[in-house]
């Protein structure tokens, strides 16, 4: 900014030759205001999407620039919520946004005392065999009774209900295949 | 135009320096009546407006721990606890006492409890104490007759904080800039609605044009006095008051203090003319004592 | 309403301000008691009482829906005459057995008919009826039976459901509901007005409950009470009536529908239970009526087994019916929490929950997952579940030592909401499709992705292998596509599954399409339809101002689209509506079909007068006046012949602890309710001079459940940011709590410090002669996060309806005392004092809480 | 004493925001923008009535109370490399504004004429400049006053009509001190006339304060700002007495400027506590402003 447009933007020169001599409004708007935008304008793009806290299932435009959620803000299109949010679903970006969200595997051994790295795939293949393990030491063919039974109870699940349906079809599916039966929910507690 | 510092405007923006054709004077109605108190509106602000968080502590405000309006906060839900007797007791039916302590207790309840919750916010004064007294220029009043802070302009000379009548603008720690209730000027330049109000819930929090708001307050306070609510009244809603009306104004229901809300705010500029002449009194007395001094006696 | 569910209360408030009337039954005066019309603080776990007033008040004065009921209740049904109520019994219906502390159903049936349970409670049957004693809580209720039952449309035979419930119900006067729950007899007689003078065909009531309903061990029977209120008066199917839960969960709905639950299969179908030798026409037969809907049950197992075994599923193997695993008894959370203890349970998935301090018992729970081999927990933040090993309350009190704990954990973050696409199902059973706005970052992964990898990988470990128990997984669907570069599963594509396919590998439209010979495969048959036409119906977002106020084009609600189940009830039975101000649906005798703005809860083109031909199966032999489709009989059931574990007819019983001795029965408490003995396990007795105040456990606005989601954002969690109770200021007066200081409450099962807060919101009742304080506890906060402090569901214990296996933890008993807690050993010290003062030093779970009921061992 | 009210609150909490200027920063901005404004006229009419030892204490005097007041208000802003935003606009609505281009023009003409007389350099200009800050002078004595009093603290609002003459004559006050403590006593007569005079006309005011503003009078009279404004009555009273006896002793002159420029910096920091006293209890808002509205 040079000095003369500086000057040319000078309030004091702006109240003297327009109408706001008192510099309360128009004189004193800043460069900053002139430029002012909802920031959401320059999303690259709103995706809709759901709250994940109660179930209401309020509506949720999901403003994303680049990989990153900018912005959450109710849906006026939806019948169910038109566009309003509680202090949860306002706080949603927060909650995707979270600087203590985990990103990384934590591990802990057997009567260890801190938590260790570990790498995801290790991870998981870690768990697939003591699935595996488990499973087969724990397993039940028949009752004391002589009843089938052709399942494991060495192995529960306990889930949260803000799993997706599509999830929770995988799960039960899986566990069910593996003759998991202990598998429980939110939906009971 | 006239009334530069009190009284009722026509055209704030207008008076602002702006030309014909300028939007309309935007603000809020906040109809307490409504209000569930979960505060959506708190949190939409922060989330939209990029404010920080205001402190963890447990206030024992009935469910208010923001406090008050301020830097940090600024939408900010109270609620009060009220407590009346109430007129008829219940009938114990006299089954065997289980026998412990207490029971004498138990007349001491009958009692009706009230809980009203209410959204504050920034006014938007019609005549702005924080936006007169900012030497700055960075409060000022914007195309939509609100009233704004610009961040690029504040030097956070702390001037507006004690001239606001109603303890909404503060100087936010660590910043040194004051801060406020934009009533989300980057989103109504953009055509959307704040943030606050179009999170509220139950709709309590209305933005709209400014006379429109203020009929359908009148509607709605009407409505409620009619229907056995006599303690409604509009807040902020009157040209003829003391700031010249709230660009953001409230129904309640109970007086203004109970809710941390000035009964008859005054915007201090009212008396700006009775300042400088009380100032040019004393200056010319204080000159006249030193001219005095050296002229009359001369030792 | 307005605390735990602020967006849909904005139709409350709507509603008032067009002129209805809001009631709020709680014991605590909310942001919903604020905003009501009335308040009745009712002391917890007395709401079968109120209720049960209502239904009194109702009958006494004649003021049911008299053709409403006639036509689609079974108040007319005749009873066998061999059924005994707890008027006659003391509080215990006839069919007890004292040595299992369960019913034998049997009694309860119509005369000469019996109607079969709706399958949902599916743990009614098992195979023989001399195993039924020893699986427990798998009553046996004799044959499934199908046939109508006897009518009396006089409603004047003594032993018609109509004259039963009436007798049941007798004493339930508004005195009594005074006695009982502490509410007045002039403001119950307000209520009870203004619910009858607000139904019938003008005008409908609708009701709404949520935990505070269900979160009790007669939580069944309190929605069953309101059913029976709702039938009454006309208010089921009807716009504006109904009995709306509010779950508490983005798709805690959909987790019952596609359930992670130990009893069901999707579509609540039910687990096969352990047997010498059972076909899958044997399990449905024994299982599904042969009317009404669920009378399709073999063609949605069969589709479900084609889903999941593809082409393994042959009818010469029963469609792979075998390779399912088999229940035996009670395989429910606290169950299972108990076996780890025992050391049954070696490996432990917690995803998306946080039990440690989430569910009742907190003590409980961490000694569990002490217990255990290995365990993973997945999750957006690092939560108490997972940091048990370090930082639980007993490290602190030396009950676990973290160097002796062997769990091993594995802690694996998970993508958020907006990093997946996928549905929920809402309260309203309507799904929606969320689309992915963001790729997770790091090891954050979806649950789809982790679940179809464990499953590739274990598939892939044991392929080869010649082991039968392996057949089940080797066998399995399990090819989804994946994109992107983290191999994710396409969610779509799993959907579309749950959706189903016909024989021409098309997606199904309708549930109606599936069929029971292996040409459909269907993953959830109530689901069917979501994918129909190939197009994700659960992503339709047509805006709300562009469709009917009904917006059946927002989303996708299961069965078909229906938006108001049974809404065939909203018009008469000849089909035109009660009334122009509450019409919905109408029979149009030109277009020969059901019309309105809702897909009708019935064939669209069965005619009102549609008689069955006899024999018929299945819906085709409901009549066209049988608006309950699911049911056997085609009726809404004011009396349940067959399907609950504790009872045909809801009736009071008091909590586990209780302040006071049951005023109505001498029965205290629910005879059947589950009981896990466990030293840290135990209930206070009736009237406990030790435990003297009433504490109900509760959420706030501002948080979310066990914490995960909100004590980690400063947004909300500096909105409330400490654990606190509320007491009442007489209370406060009596234990010199100060308001904002610190309080101790104590239960035999542990002790927590809260801040206080005194507030006249909280209020003591009169009940059963005496006053009764309530002391109410948010259960949010655990020891990790922004706002922390003791979690309040430490105090509870685990004891459970016999039905659903959901915990009792709205009413319980405490004793609170000013002050903070003791620290360390001392705390155990503090809890055990209380147990020995309250004579709670016998074998656990041998206490008989209330004198007269029988307390299971297990 | 007005009697304790009854009223309604939120929670006792203050209905406005206390000032968030900063101590010593404000109080002492006040007290040297005063000094320099009364020392500024003080030595030009020195310097017109052949005073020239009283005219030169003046001259220094307005310059570093000029400079030092402008330091002290820079270091009160929450972001001072923005100062010269209080520049950007002239608002007359604004005392601060207006006292910032009073300063401004102050500080410039102040400090140019210290250049002059230092250097010796363009002595005619010096001249002009010295006789400017003369005239801006009593601007520079009130307007801080002004200042205070637009505000909606009930203890500054209120005292709107008062504030000013307490102001000028505490600025009299002080200037006069500095007059006594550098000047020899043959050239410091006016200033002990200054000193008597401002004095009194503070006394005056203050006491208008506490009696004519009602409850928002209280909190001159409680608490620290009541020991505070004890404390400056204390001082500057006692330094006009002896500036009043002082008569041809150095000493005694010293010590009454000593006990001036005390008293009117005290006192400056007695009425802005006041201020925040009032701002901090909602009785002093509440209470006056219900009253209005009753007899409304």
């Amino acid at each position: 900014m040079g000095l003369g447009d500086w000057i040319g933007r000078w309030p004091v020169l702006r109240q003297v030759a327009g109408p706001d001599r008192l510099g309360r409004g128009a004189a004193s708007r800043s460069r900053h205001s002139d430029q002012l935008a909802p920031r959401t304008t320059a999303a690259d793009r709103v995706v809709k999407s759901v709250c994940p806290y109660c179930a209401v299932g309020c509506g949720q435009d999901v403003y994303v620039s680049g990989n990153r959620v900018t912005g959450i803000e109710g849906d006026d299109d939806s019948p169910i919520s038109r566009g309003r949010l509680c202090p949860k679903g306002a706080a949603s970006e927060q909650l995707v946004n979270s600087p203590t969200r985990l990103t990384r595997v934590r591990y802990r051994r057997p009567y260890g005392t801190e938590w260790e790295d570990l790498d995801l795939d290790t991870a998981l293949d870690m768990i697939a065999d003591r699935v595996i393990d488990t499973r087969r030491r724990t397993w039940q063919d028949t009752d004391a009774r002589g009843r089938v039974l052709n399942r494991t109870m060495g192995i529960a699940h306990l889930g949260g209900a803000t799993l997706d349906n599509e999830e929770n079809y995988l799960m039960k599916k899986l566990y069910t295949a593996l003759g998991a039966i202990q598998v429980e929910n939110q939906a009971r507690i | 135009m006239s009334n530069h510092l009190s009284g009722p405007v026509e055209d704030v923006t207008g008076q602002s320096g702006y030309p014909a054709g300028h939007p309309p004077r935007m603000g809020f109605f906040t109809d307490t009546s409504v209000c569930i108190g979960c505060k959506a509106c708190e949190v939409a602000c922060k989330e939209w407006n990029l404010v920080p968080e205001s402190g963890m502590d447990l206030l024992g405000s009935s469910y208010d721990n923001t406090g008050a309006l301020g830097a940090d906060t600024w939408r900010h839900v109270a609620f009060v606890e009220q407590v009346r007797p109430r007129e008829s007791a219940p009938v114990d039916l006299g089954m065997p006492a289980v026998g412990r302590p207490g029971g004498q207790e138990a007349a001491d309840a009958d009692r009706d409890v009230t809980w009203l919750m209410a959204s504050d916010v920034c006014k938007h004064c019609t005549h702005a104490a924080c936006l007169d007294v900012c030497p700055t220029g960075s409060l000022f009043r914007t195309e939509f007759g609100t009233v704004v802070v610009q961040e690029d302009i504040c030097n956070g000379c702390g001037y507006c904080v004690p001239a606001c009548p109603y303890g909404v603008i503060d100087i936010r720690a660590g910043d040194g800039r004051a801060w406020k209730c934009t009533l989300c000027y980057d989103r109504l330049r953009g055509g959307l609605e704040p943030a606050c109000a179009k999170a509220c819930p139950t709709d309590s929090i209305q933005f709209g044009p400014w006379d429109e708001l203020r009929g359908r307050a009148q509607q709605r306070v009407d409505h409620l006095r009619a229907s056995g609510v006599p303690r409604a009244r509009l807040y902020g809603a009157d040209p003829d008051d003391g700031v010249g009306g709230d660009g953001a104004f409230f129904l309640l229901l109970d007086e203004p203090e109970v809710y941390g809300l000035p009964p008859d705010p005054v915007v201090t500029t009212r008396d700006l003319p009775a300042m400088w002449r009380a100032a040019g009194v004393a200056a010319a007395t204080a000159a006249a004592v030193m001219v005095a001094a050296f002229l009359g006696g001369r030792r | 309403m307005a605390e735990c569910h602020p967006v849909g209360f904005q139709w409350v408030m709507e509603a008032k301000q067009r002129g209805a009337v809001v009631i709020h039954v709680d014991p605590r005066f909310t942001r919903t008691s604020a905003l009501a019309d009335l308040h009745v603080p009712l002391r917890a776990g007395t709401d079968i009482a109120f209720l049960g007033g209502l239904i009194n008040y109702v009958l006494q004065h004649g003021l049911d829906f008299r053709d409403y009921l006639l036509a689609y209740t079974n108040a007319p049904a005749i009873v066998s005459d061999e059924f005994g109520d707890t008027e006659d019994l003391a509080g215990l219906f006839s069919g007890f057995d004292p040595a299992t502390a369960s019913y034998h159903p049997r009694t309860w049936s119509y005369d000469g008919a019996r109607a079969a349970a709706p399958i949902g409670h599916p743990e009614m049957g098992a195979d023989d009826h001399d195993e039924r004693a020893a699986e427990e809580r798998l009553g046996a209720t004799g044959e499934p039976l199908t046939d109508k039952p006897r009518m009396d449309p006089t409603l004047t035979d003594p032993r018609c459901v109509y004259q039963i419930v009436k007798r049941h119900f007798a004493r339930y006067t508004p005195e009594m509901v005074e006695q009982v729950c502490g509410v007045p007899a002039d403001t119950f007689r307000r209520v009870a007005e203004a619910v009858t003078s607000n139904s019938g065909p003008e005008r409908t009531t609708a009701w709404v409950y949520s935990v505070g309903w269900t979160q009790h061990t007669v939580g069944v029977q309190y929605i069953r009470a309101a059913s029976i209120l709702q039938l009454l008066l006309g208010n089921i199917g009807r716009p504006g009536g109904g009995i709306l839960a509010l779950r508490g969960h983005a798709s805690i709905q959909g987790s019952t529908d596609i359930p992670t639950l130990f009893n069901i299969l999707p579509g609540y179908i039910p687990m096969r239970r352990a047997h010498r030798r059972q076909s899958l026409d044997e399990f449905v037969a024994a299982d599904a009526g042969r009317t009404g809907f669920w009378g399709n049950m073999k063609a949605y197992a069969v589709s479900l087994l084609k889903a999941w075994w593809g082409e393994a599923a042959q009818p010469d193997n029963d469609f792979c019916f075998d390779y399912l695993p088999r229940i035996d008894g009670d395989h429910g959370t606290y169950r299972t929490v108990l076996d780890q203890i025992a050391g049954t349970v070696k490996g432990y998935f917690v995803v998306g929950e946080n039990p440690a301090i989430g569910s009742a018992n907190g003590t409980l729970q961490r000694l569990g997952l002490a217990n255990l081999e290995w365990l993973v927990v997945r999750d957006l933040q690092m939560i108490e579940t997972a940091t048990f090993w370090r930082d639980a309350p007993e490290i602190e009190t030396g009950q676990l030592r973290t160097e002796a704990i062997g769990t091993e954990v594995f802690v694996l973050p998970a993508a958020a909401h907006t990093e997946k696409p996928g549905t929920f199902t809402n309260t309203q059973r309507l799904l929606q499709w969320r689309h992915q706005a963001v790729e997770p970052t790091g090891d954050q992964r979806s649950d789809l992705w982790f679940y179809y990898h464990l499953g590739r990988r274990i598939r892939d470990k044991l392929a080869g292998s010649t082991d039968p128990r392996d057949r089940p997984v080797l066998d399995l669907t399990w090819d989804y596509p994946t994109e992107g570069g983290h191999d994710e599963p396409s969610a779509e594509a799993v959907l579309r599954e749950i959706n189903g396919v016909g024989p021409d590998g098309a997606a199904l439209s309708s549930y109606t399409q599936l069929a029971d010979d292996g040409s459909t495969a269907c993953g959830c048959w109530i689901y069917c339809g979501c994918f129909a036409d190939e197009v994700n119906q659960p992503a339709r977002r047509r805006p709300r101002h562009e469709q009917s106020w009904v917006a059946p084009e927002w989303g996708w609600a299961w069965p078909d689209n229906r938006r108001i189940l049974y809404n065939r009830a909203s018009a008469d039975p000849q089909g035109r509506p009660w009334s122009a101000r509450k019409a919905y649906l109408r029979w149009d005798p030109d277009l020969r079909r059901w019309t309105g703005p809702d897909r009708p809860d019935i064939e669209a083109t069965k005619p009102p007068d549609f008689q069955p031909e006899p024999g018929a199966q299945a819906q085709h032999a409901l009549s066209g006046t049988d608006a309950f489709i699911m049911q056997t009989d085609g009726r809404g059931w004011l009396y349940v012949p067959t399907g609950l574990m504790d009872g045909p007819l809801p009736t009071h019983y008091e909590p586990p602890d209780s302040p006071v001795a049951n005023p109505l029965y001498a029965q205290q408490a629910n005879p059947t309710r589950q009981v896990y003995p466990h030293p840290d396990n135990r209930t206070h007795e009736v009237g406990s001079q030790v435990f003297p105040y009433v504490f109900t456990t509760y959420r706030l606005t501002e948080h979310h459940t066990a914490g995960g989601m909100s004590r980690f954002l400063p947004y909300l969690a500096e909105l409330q940011p400490a654990f606190f109770c509320e007491v009442s200021p007489e209370l406060a007066a009596e234990r010199g709590l100060e308001h904002l200081g610190w309080a101790t409450i104590v239960t035999a099962r542990a002790a927590v410090e809260a801040r206080v807060l005194v507030t006249p919101r909280m209020r003591p009742l009169r009940a059963g002669g005496r006053t009764v304080h309530q002391v109410g506890v948010p259960y949010h906060w655990g020891g990790n996060g922004l706002s922390v402090g003791d979690s309040g569901n430490d105090l509870l214990a685990a004891t459970l309806d016999p039905n659903v296996h959901i915990q009792e933890s709205k009413a319980a008993t405490c004793d609170i005392i000013a002050g903070r807690r003791p620290r360390g050993a001392d705390l155990r010290r503090l809890v055990g004092n209380y147990r020995v003062r309250a004579g709670l030093t016998g074998p656990a779970g041998m206490e008989r809480p209330d004198g007269t009921d029988q307390a299971r061992g297990t | 004493m007005v009697p304790e009210a009854k009223f309604g609150s939120y929670y006792g909490r203050p209905v406005l925001k206390p000032p968030t200027w900063k101590t010593p920063d404000v109080p002492v901005y006040m007290f040297l923008g005063g000094m320099a404004g009364a020392a500024a006229s003080m030595g030009v009419l020195a310097e017109l009535t052949g005073r020239p030892a009283l005219a030169r204490v003046g001259r220094f005097a307005a310059a570093g109370g000029a400079a030092g007041g402008t330091v002290f208000l820079i270091h009160d802003l929450g972001r001072p490399a923005r100062f010269l935003n209080m520049l950007r606009t002239f608002k007359p609505t604004s005392p601060l504004s207006v006292g910032s281009w009073i300063l401004a023009g102050f500080g410039t003409l102040t400090g140019a004429a210290a250049a002059t007389e230092v250097t010796g350099w363009l002595t005619g200009a010096g001249r002009l400049a010295r006789y400017g800050a003369a005239v801006l002078g009593p601007a520079m004595m009130t307007y801080t006053a002004v200042l205070f009093a637009d505000t909606a603290v009930p203890a500054w609002h209120e005292a709107h009509r008062q504030l000013p003459f307490t102001f000028a004559g505490s600025a009299l006050g002080s200037g006069a001190g500095v007059g006594l403590i550098a000047t020899p006593p043959s050239q410091a007569g006016p200033a002990r006339v200054m000193a008597v005079a401002g004095t009194a006309m503070e006394l005056v005011a203050e006491r208008r304060m506490e009696t004519r503003l009602g409850l928002a009078g209280e909190p001159y009279q409680r608490g620290r700002a009541g020991r505070l404004m004890r404390a400056g009555r204390a001082l500057t009273a006692a330094g006009a007495l002896a500036a009043a006896v002082s008569g041809r002793s150095r000493a005694v002159s010293v010590a009454a400027g000593l006990g001036l420029l005390a008293g009117s910096l005290v006192t400056r920091w007695g009425v802005f506590e006041a201020g925040r006293q009032s701002a901090t209890d909602p009785r002093y808002t509440v209470v006056p402003q219900r009253e209005r509205h009753a007899a409304r």
